[in-house]
């Protein structure tokens, strides 16, 4: 019985081949559209995360603190959610660091003869946890453990930092839900064109005693024959973009920084099983409606 | 054939059924009683209402007013999952044909069978020999679009008698035919109605109905008018 | 009626023409000459080639080889922006009607004038003068799939004959009327015939051609078996 | 006769109300695809120029140079291409911004009692000057003139930076070249879609003697309109998704920092004026292929 619709449907794809290959392409374009949008946002999502790693705080130390103070603040401050690890940085470790970041003011340091710097700790949060509210309420919990002397985390910089990436994210959930559905209905709206140009071989196959699935389940199937061919010519041809842009581009600009990647395994299959639904969607809503009329 | 008589074997009877599409009357008060294996006639002028009577049998439109039963079955509390099954107890040859431009001529005869969910080898082998049967058995892979007139209105007599239907309804079944085709189609639905089927004709050819005989029902304006029987009668006026 | 005949006032000729539609051969070595304001007919059976060979009138189809002169106007050579003028010397009354289903009556019959760029005002009295001579003057604003047969096929008619045409092709112009309608078509071809015109029916149906009278063209299968003239014979068999 | 043509398309619209429909709102989805994107990347391009406005190239000056070798120097910086200002920063003010911005190793300056900092030149570039091959030009070309000891200019930060902008408008670029003709494509497809369900009425004009010009200006026309309408509807949705999102939003995150801007008057009748020309081809492709089939 199936196999018998499967036939059908693959029939029906040749005798309408003008029209499938109409829907074929939208849903080819739809998916290429939606596709390098997901590709551009994962690499935005890695260049930013590969900027958040330069985030972290700086906890001064007060010059009393004892060995075993040292221990016993270093498991306070790792045992705070959003903190991923941190580094002792000792007062001589600091001012050779301070001396190789300001060599143009290096006299400063000339007749320096004792070391004025507090210890410190170095402390990188977590990917997820960069939002402001975040980090400033883990910095404030740092500030409160004993033998803290102060925290810093170049707050100016910061809020602007994670106030860009908070609307980048807005703005691409934004653009995202707004491009699926946009596809959506575009995917749908050629199908239910596709569909309105066969109303009279659908009705005349009610006028000869079809039930509604004989009529319903090849279009069922074209639709996701449809999604799953549109999806994979769309990836194809993102794909051969992403190949020929990368590997023109990589010599001219700093080629060791980030690693463009392409979508994963996972978003790939997504994407390929999303249009099949859709255009089974599209089917099925189309039908519906040509069927009660 | 009488209006609303109560025989026990009718398949078709109408209570005083109205049609309206919007202001436009085309059926007024209705009362017929076909049955079982009639050959019956609908005739009357153009715009009469023969085809929206027809259409009213296989549930192609729903009463305005009154009551259908076919077979046993009142159209008015059919369920919609029922009507499949309803219209392939008729076999029907329309008069615009309605054949399906894209499928080739075996595709829309098979159609029926295929719907009706009989067996790839039982279809192949009824397709072909009622495609024989109306002269077109080397047409099986044209596309309607590229036939002729004639030729397509053949294949519409083909799919209506291809699955044994009980019933055969026939809106002008020879409009586009010359006198041998006509003859050879009007051979198939006697032999049809041979077999047991009730036959429905419409037809405004009252050569037609004088080539066969059987009941004449006439229309006009929406209204039964008259429900005769005519006598065959061979009329030889030969071109 | 000669074939081949080299009468000066001839509008239609054809010389040894072939139409093949890919391996079938619907019309082999066609010789004719129609004279202007000729009444003739096109007969023969179902798939003969009477719709095929009137499509090669009004260009509706390239010959496979041989010549067509239409009002001295060699097909083979005329240039794709002249088709439209070409089209213009006929009214088509199309065997499957070819009306535009989402226009109106009115607008579908309209068309014809307009694509001629005659003026609004002249459109709508000649219009609905003519869609009084087929008595549709009431269905002006109905659409063609809201007619039945018998209606769309008048409204096809009224169509053809609007834009006055010098060449009439008429395919089955009576398949799906009544006697009556039938008749009513009939005059109006007559009257269009005797102001002028050149009449081209097509048709399998005897008793029309002997209604009338005229030239006959017989065809079958794609050849011109004979070219007779038939009289008008008073056939007053009523049923 | 134009009258009559629009008046017939203005008719083919309100008989083909369904076909229209979809047409229009096929052509505003993708009308609201692609200029989302567009104010994407204006607001994402106005928030890179506002970074840019921090990037700055520090010319340390030589303790010999006089007042006139001063305003000369100034002279000979700002008359290099790509320079938009300069501030001159004498050592006492770099000293204290020194010691502002390190007020955790303030106990550094305790004891200093001589400023050991070099006079300088604070010198900002143009917002088109921003690629790192520019600015090391121009650095290496202050560094040239006389009286300049050294320049400075935050490298890998802005080796990073000029990558990421770089990345960012070359894949903008793509996209957008992408995006533009998918959407094209798309809507072409669309009402060859709507002309395919209607040949048979352009066939019927062609066979009652209808020139092609006859049957072809009020498809033009509708094209046009649809254009028009789906241009306007899918601006609509989008300001309106523009001021829902703005005002829910900037009470979240810091609101004084950039000003989102919707699209400016010139792109939103740019935007409708292309939407127009593409109703107007896809009319255009699909008459030439039925009218020549
Ligand atoms: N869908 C519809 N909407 C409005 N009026 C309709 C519709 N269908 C049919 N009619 C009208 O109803 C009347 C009867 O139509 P019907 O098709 O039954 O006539 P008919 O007897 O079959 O005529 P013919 O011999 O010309 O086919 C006609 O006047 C027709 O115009
Ligand atoms: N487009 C086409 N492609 C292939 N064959 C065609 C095409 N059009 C017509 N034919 C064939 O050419 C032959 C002549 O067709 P035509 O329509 O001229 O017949 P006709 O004489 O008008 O018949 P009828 O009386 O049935 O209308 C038929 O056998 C038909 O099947
Ligand atoms: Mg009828
Ligand atoms: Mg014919």
């Amino acid at each position: 019985m199936i196999t018998l619709y499967f036939k059908r449907a693959i029939d029906d794809i040749f005798k309408n081949r003008f029209l499938n290959l109409v829907t074929v392409i939208t849903i080819s374009l739809s998916i290429l559209i939606a596709s390098s949008f997901i590709l551009f946002f994962v690499n935005a999502g890695a260049v930013i995360n590969s900027w958040k790693k330069g985030l972290r705080i700086m906890a001064y130390l007060e010059p009393t603190i004892s060995k075993t103070g040292l221990e016993e603040l270093k498991h306070a401050i790792l045992s705070i959610d959003g903190v991923q690890r941190l580094q002792y940085i000792p007062k001589q470790e600091a001012l050779r660091r301070l001396k190789a970041q300001m060599k143009h003011q290096a006299s400063l340091f000339e007749n320096l003869t004792d070391n004025p710097l507090p210890d410190s700790f170095e402390i990188r949060m977590t990917a997820i946890a960069d939002s402001w509210q975040k980090i400033e309420s883990v910095a404030a919990r740092i500030e409160s453990l004993p033998w803290v002397d102060e925290v810093e985390y170049g707050q100016r910089w910061f809020a602007r930092f994670a106030y860009i990436t908070t609307l980048f994210r807005l703005a691409s959930y934004a653009m995202g839900i707004l491009f699926f559905m946009a596809i959506v209905f575009i995917v749908a709206n050629t199908i239910r064109l596709v569909i309105y140009s066969r109303r009279e071989e659908v009705e005349i196959m009610r006028l000869v005693g079809a039930t509604d699935n004989f009529i319903k389940i090849p279009f069922y199937i074209e639709g996701l024959i449809q999604g799953a061919l549109g999806a994979i010519l769309g990836l194809g041809v993102l794909f051969s973009s992403f190949v020929f842009i990368t590997s023109n581009m990589d010599q001219g600009v700093l080629p060791d920084l980030f690693h463009l990647q392409f979508l994963s395994t996972a978003i790939v299959t997504g994407i390929i099983i999303s249009s099949m639904l859709v255009g089974w969607l599209g089917c099925y809503i189309s039908l519906k409606q040509f069927l009660n009329a | 054939m009488i209006p609303a008589g109560g025989e026990k074997s009718s398949i078709i009877r109408m209570f005083h059924v109205h049609l309206n599409y919007g202001p436009k009357k085309a059926l007024i008060d209705i009362t017929l009683d076909i049955a079982k294996n009639q050959f019956v006639f609908i005739s009357g002028p153009s715009g009469a209402g023969k085809t929206t009577l027809l259409k009213l049998f296989y549930y192609g439109e729903p009463v305005s007013e009154g009551q259908v039963l076919i077979d046993g079955i009142n159209l008015n509390r059919i369920p919609r999952k029922r009507i499949p099954y309803l219209r392939r107890k008729f076999g029907i040859i329309f008069q615009d044909y309605k054949l399906i431009p894209s499928k080739t001529v075996y595709e829309n005869v098979a159609l029926v069978l295929e719907a009706a969910g009989k067996k790839p080898r039982l279809i192949q082998k009824k397709v072909k020999s009622v495609l024989r049967l109306v002269d077109m058995e080397d047409r099986l892979k044209s596309f309607p679009p590229s036939l002729s007139g004639g030729e397509q209105q053949r294949i519409a007599v083909a799919r209506a008698i291809v699955g044994d239907p009980k019933i055969i309804l026939a809106d002008e079944p020879t409009g586009s035919l010359d006198d041998d085709s006509a003859d050879t189609v009007l051979e198939l639905l006697r032999g049809v109605h041979i077999r047991g089927a009730t036959v429905i004709i419409a037809t405004h050819d009252k050569t037609l109905i004088r080539k066969t005989g059987g009941h004449v029902l006439y229309l006009k304006q929406g209204r039964l008018e008259t429900s005769t029987f005519i006598e065959k009668k061979y009329d030889n006026t030969i071109f």
